[in-house]
């Protein structure tokens, strides 16, 4: 078989591994059904679970900015006033009406109501892309005027902050999409919606990291 | 299972959302001096619950998952806690 | 075999008395778990495959005994450990400060009558002394064994060392924070000297003290300083590359700089690098070295070149 | 026994897909332990160089540059790749659903892609070895900023550890949340499960620490952040803080797996109930609550303000209580009992013996008046490894002995195990008993170079490591070569779950998720227990 044969093999192999593991009994193909219930509770402590090293990660952050703002209060006073306070709320905005649109998501696929639910999530992605846009030009609006990372400490929290911040809203966005995928193929329903509500679950986490950084970054200048 | 509230009970938090949103900037106009930060800071918190609370369903979850959404917020006071007394506990001995 | 270096300062003491209070509560409990090991597995040691065994799971006594004595034992050291501290970090009134400064792998001595030394501190005995030391570039850490004591040298602010040295005699100095390449050749000596010694070193004739260096030969003293003034952690003497140019065959070698100019390696090249180290940089090293201008006289200096001539 | 257990997990489906791909925890757990078992080996060379280079003060084999790579690589390649991931991934991953009645772990596909990030974390180890990082484990700030070294590589592959630690710390805790079988309340947990769960919670709660700590160092490296480096206003200790506040709780993760496994070899050859069960198992959760409490004892004489030394000094001598309770539970289980002498039962009473050394040794650093002479020199060496050797790698051979029947249905040879053993005893001693005096003589940690009047003690330290060299081949060797014939499913008669099913268990543990009555370490005659 040709060399293209073997590099999908391979491809294939290494993103959907079920499939080449060969089934260990015979009802069973990989993973193990639990009764539904313990299946949809291990799910959500499990992610609760993450969410907490989500807390903590961002958590550094926010000690850094504490003692920082404490050891060097001008610094973050003027550093605040530069940032731009009205793209900042826009984006605030914008955020949280993307984590309401993942609630309504989420209650939706509870009603088997599946158009309502893709219709969600595609406003939930849009919003995501729409809050990047908007911090890429606010990045490139403060590279034009010479700020970079590493002219001062505020810069750098802020820098810091956002940028983790904006990597943790690009994972969301893949999350989204791939259940929005996984919707359209119809794996989803009344009776099998945990994927949805855990990825839930992580986009609000995204956002109420958002609801903290918004006022201490933008607005005590 | 748990499908709770309606649709219009998540309208109207977000609208509550959107009031803190305006009240946090508008309080922002105002300089309270000391008290800048505290004040968003209790109000970021508020966000923070009614997003936790009503969109996370946390309201309706058992303890066990209580404690693992609280607890990182006691460790995360103690790095903050102990590093700040730190900082501003130096006397020149 | 002594297992604590010289006690030379009053902060030694209690550290060396909380040291054995420690040793001794910890011996007796390795012996009294160890005893107990080997008494059980003697004693209950198994004879048939099924010895009647009783299915003891607690015995609430024992459990508050075990308790209670580790948790005493741990206040007792805690507050022999604290209160010896406590002592440690008060700043005497009639203290004399030095600034120290740390840079890589050279110690730099400040007194307040204006005299400089390199990797060697001169204290007078039974005098209470304040080190204000700073770091100049990474982390080191000032720790004097004899003495007992150790605090780090950072970048961004002052630390500080208090103590009285009760012993005569020179001692060793550290760096135990690491810091790079040469950090275990980031050495140095206190000398304690009785206070007319110290009279005699203070009034800048220095040459009294180093009186015994007058009549070696220039080339053995040039030796003594490479060790003692710290070339000996970045310049090697027998070729190998380091953070700086080899001192062997230097003397008469041209050399290339990295602003395009070169020149042979002269005794007016040697001493200009020795004041002003940045002026001429040899290609492919940094601007590093410290200068060492009022550190070394003149006579120092033509020792020195006297001794890189004899390193062919 | 099972029906459909006819072949066990070892040989159920050959070749690199069927191990690679498998989603067993039986397999995972064997391939964690290969993998540190590697990682061990390397890293151990790499101590075996160090201390042949200390035999003579002056340039030995190495040049002061490969020393300090050489001391980075055996510490940053010990922590993060052998003993943080080590018992907990490896035993952890083998034993945990079997002592809970449950056919695999909750997430099967994370456990896996936990070990491929393992793999990842490693690989990126190997190849920051192109320029090998010189700054430490610790990776102190500002040298390791300005270090011309590769040590954004080294970080970024102990991130990626990190993070594969904390998915198998999550696995670990909803796993034994919901997939205890019926009437395995929590009083009934075996203390291996207990100590796993304790290990679970320090990894998931402490690693994002050291998580953000090197996203921002290497921040600091790529865009010259400035947080911790005194040129740009940053302060070197906040670095400290951050890192101590993961790696204060990383050295418990290291030690309560190993704590858990003497839980499980005590009764199992002294043939009576564990002492204080609930004591035990408690005090693993006050170790896991309170460790987040002490960090500050690593930073006593590193410009931390006086006052907070004080409260740091406090709470880790509030640590060291529970540590003393478990050791006296331990030793009491013996009293009375039938004591069999296996060379798991050597190694567990040489942890116990060894860690009360490492312990107390703990005593002298933290009162504060000994810690200011104390620190850094090579007493804190010779405690940390007393504890890490003396303890982990003790309690981890002692697991390789005990569940190696369980693990590969064949006995080892008991005789050559235990000379191993006297071996490993005997070097480890000579090792590190020396360095203790070094230690208090004020001899600094690191140092390429030393004075020569430590020369004797550093000689007797080094042929320290040629016996412990000797004594760890013979037990590899005896290890991977079984004697002939099966191995009962129950040789040592332990009574706990893992040992009721087939020797190399069949792929899904149990057919019928067993119900559990009567109490976990049920040993002794029933007459007793009513007095």
């Amino acid at each position: 078989m040709g060399i293209y044969d073997i590099t999908t093999k391979i491809i294939k192999s290494i993103a959907y591994p079920s499939e080449m593991v060969p089934p260990i009994t015979e009802e069973d193909d990989g993973h193990h059904h639990f009764d539904p219930e313990t299946e949809h509770s291990s799910m959500k402590l499990g992610m609760w679970l993450f969410l907490a090293t989500e807390l903590l990660l961002f958590g550094g952050l926010f000690a850094a900015y504490a003692i920082y703002r404490a050891k060097y209060p001008e610094m973050f006073m003027n550093g605040s006033k530069s940032l731009d306070v009205v793209l900042g709320t826009v984006n605030t905005v914008i955020l949280i009406f993307s984590s309401l649109t993942v609630a309504i998501a989420v209650k939706a696929i509870q009603e088997n109501r599946i158009k309502l639910v893709k219709i969600m999530l595609w406003i939930t992605i849009v919003c995501a892309a729409i809050f990047a846009v908007n911090k890429y030009f606010e990045y490139s609006y403060k590279f034009g005027k010479g700020i970079f990372p590493g002219t001062d400490i505020f810069y750098s929290i802020y820098f810091a902050a956002t940028g983790v911040h904006m990597l943790h809203v690009f994972i969301g966005m893949a999350v989204l999409g791939v259940l929005l995928n996984k919707v359209y193929k119809g794996k989803y329903s009344k009776d099998n919606f945990t994927a949805i509500e855990v990825g839930g679950l992580y986009w609000h986490l995204v956002d109420l990291i958002w609801i903290y950084l918004f006022p201490l970054l933008y607005l005590v200048g | 299972m748990d499908n709770h509230g309606s649709y219009k009970s998540l309208i109207n938090i977000w609208l509550l959302l959107m009031f803190f949103t305006v009240t946090t900037v508008g309080a922002a106009q105002f300089d309270f001096g000391a008290w800048n930060v505290p004040i968003a800071l209790i109000i970021a918190s508020f966000k923070a619950g009614v997003v936790a609370l009503h969109f996370m369903h946390l309201k309706h979850e058992d303890s066990m998952t209580w404690v693992f959404a609280t607890y990182p917020l006691f460790l995360l006071f103690l790095l903050i806690a102990f590093t700040a007394t730190d900082m501003f506990t130096r006397v020149a001995n | 075999m002594n297992w604590l270096p010289t006690s030379a300062s009053t902060f030694a003491e209690g550290v060396d008395f909380t040291l054995w209070l420690a040793t001794i509560i910890s011996v007796i409990s390795c012996i009294l778990i160890g005893f107990l090991l080997i008494y059980f597995v003697i004693k209950y040691k198994r004879k048939t495959d099924n010895d009647p065994t009783p299915a003891i799971t607690h015995d609430s006594f024992l459990e508050t005994l075990w308790t209670i004595i580790p948790t005493i034992l741990c206040i007792v050291i805690f507050i022999y450990g604290y209160v010896y501290y406590d002592q440690y970090t008060v700043t005497p009134k009639n203290a004399v400060e030095i600034n120290v400064t740390g840079k890589r792998w050279i110690w730099t001595f400040d007194y307040s009558n204006g005299k400089k030394t390199l990797n060697d501190l001169y204290v007078p005995i039974n005098q209470p002394i304040r080190l204000v030391m700073q770091s100049d570039d990474v982390l080191h850490s000032f720790f004097v064994p004899a003495f007992r004591v150790k605090q780090d040298l950072m970048g961004n602010r002052y630390t500080y060392i208090n103590f009285t040295a009760t012993k005569e005699g020179v001692y060793d100095l550290y760096c135990t924070e690491y810091c790079g390449a040469s950090h275990s050749n980031m050495l140095g000596k206190v000398h304690v000297l009785s206070k007319a010694e110290y009279a005699l070193w203070e009034d800048g004739s220095a040459k009294k003290v180093k009186s015994a260096s007058a009549d070696i030969p220039l080339d053995k003293l040039g030796e003594q300083l490479y060790t003692k003034n710290g070339c000996v952690a970045c310049h090697s003497i027998d070729g190998s590359d380091g953070i700086a140019p080899s001192w062997k065959a230097l003397f008469g070698a041209k050399r290339a700089f990295t602003d395009g100019t070169s020149a042979v390696a002269d005794e007016n090249y040697i001493k200009e690098s020795i004041l002003y180290p940045t002026e001429k940089l040899v290609t492919g090293y940094g601007p590093i070295m410290p200068s060492y201008k009022g550190l070394l006289d003149d006579k120092e200096i033509t020792a020195i070149i006297e001794y890189i001539k004899t390193l062919k | 026994m099972s029906d459909t257990s006819e072949t066990n997990y070892l040989d159920n489906g050959k070749g690199f897909a069927s191990w690679f791909y498998t989603v067993d925890h039986k397999r995972i757990g064997v391939m964690y332990l290969i993998a540190i078992g590697i990682f061990f080996i390397i890293a151990a060379f790499a101590s075996f160089l160090i201390r042949w280079e200390h035999l003579t003060p002056g340039e030995g084999i190495v040049s002061a540059h490969t020393y300090n790579v050489l001391f980075t690589l055996h510490g940053s390649m010990m922590v993060f790749l052998f003993i943080v991931p080590g018992v907990a991934a490896s035993f952890g991953n083998f034993l945990i659903p079997l002592m809970i009645g449950a056919k695999d772990v909750i997430f099967p596909k994370l456990n896996l892609y936990s070990f491929w990030l393992y793999l990842l974390g490693a690989s990126i180890f190997l190849f920051a070895l192109a320029a090998p990082a010189d700054t430490g484990w610790t990776f102190y700030t500002p040298y390791s900023i300005d270090s011309g070294t590769n040590v954004i590589m080294i970080t970024l592959g102990v991130f990626v550890l990190g993070f594969s630690s904390i998915l198998t710390g999550i696995n670990f805790i909803v796993t034994m949340h919901k997939l205890r079988a019926p009437g395995m309340t929590w009083d009934r947990l075996p203390l291996f499960c207990w100590a796993a769960y304790a290990t679970s919670l320090l990894q998931v709660l402490a690693t994002p620490v050291v998580g953000i700590t090197l996203l921002l160092l290497i921040g600091e490296r790529y865009f010259g952040l400035g947080f911790f480096d005194p040129a740009k206003g940053g302060d070197p200790v906040m670095f400290q803080h951050f890192f101590w506040f993961y790696s204060h709780p990383a050295v418990y993760i290291m030690i309560l797996p190993a704590m858990g496994i003497i839980s499980e070899v005590m009764p199992v050859f002294s043939r009576k109930p564990i002492f204080g069960y609930k004591a035990i198992a408690y005090s693993s959760l006050a170790i896991a609550l309170i460790s987040f409490l002490v960090w500050g004892h690593h930073m006593f004489v590193s410009g931390q303000s006086k006052l907070v030394n004080i409260i740091f000094s406090v709470i880790t001598f509030a640590v060291a209580v529970p540590t003393a309770i478990k050791v006296f539970n331990w030793l009491w289980t013996m009293y009375k009992g039938s004591i069999e002498l296996s060379t798991a039962m050597l190694y567990s009473l040489a942890f116990i013996f060894l860690f009360t050394i490492g312990g107390l040794t703990g005593l002298f650093l933290g009162a504060l008046a000994v810690d200011v002479h104390l620190h850094d020199t090579y007493f804190v060496v010779a405690h940390m490894h007393y504890v890490m050797i003396g303890g982990t790698v003790f309690g981890f051979f002692a697991a390789l002995h005990f569940w190696y029947p369980k693990m590969w249905g064949v006995m080892f040879d008991e005789f050559k195990a235990k000379i191993a053993f006297v071996l490993i005893f005997i070097g480890f001693n000579v090792i590190f008993f020396p360095q203790f005096i070094l230690g208090t003589l004020g001899m600094p940690r690191r140092y390429f170079n030393y004075a020569p009047e430590f020369e004797s003690l550093h000689q007797l330290s080094t042929y320290g490591t040629w016996i412990i060299g000797i004594g760890f081949i013979l037990m590899m060797y005896t290890l991977l070569k079984p004697i002939p014939g099966e191995a009962g499913p129950n040789p040592y008669k332990s009574l706990s779950l893992e040992w009721s099913m087939d020797s190399p268990p069949p792929p899904l543990n149990f057919d019928k998720i067993p119900t559990i009555t009567e109490p976990v370490y049920n040993y002794g005659t029933k007459i007793e227990k009513e007095s």
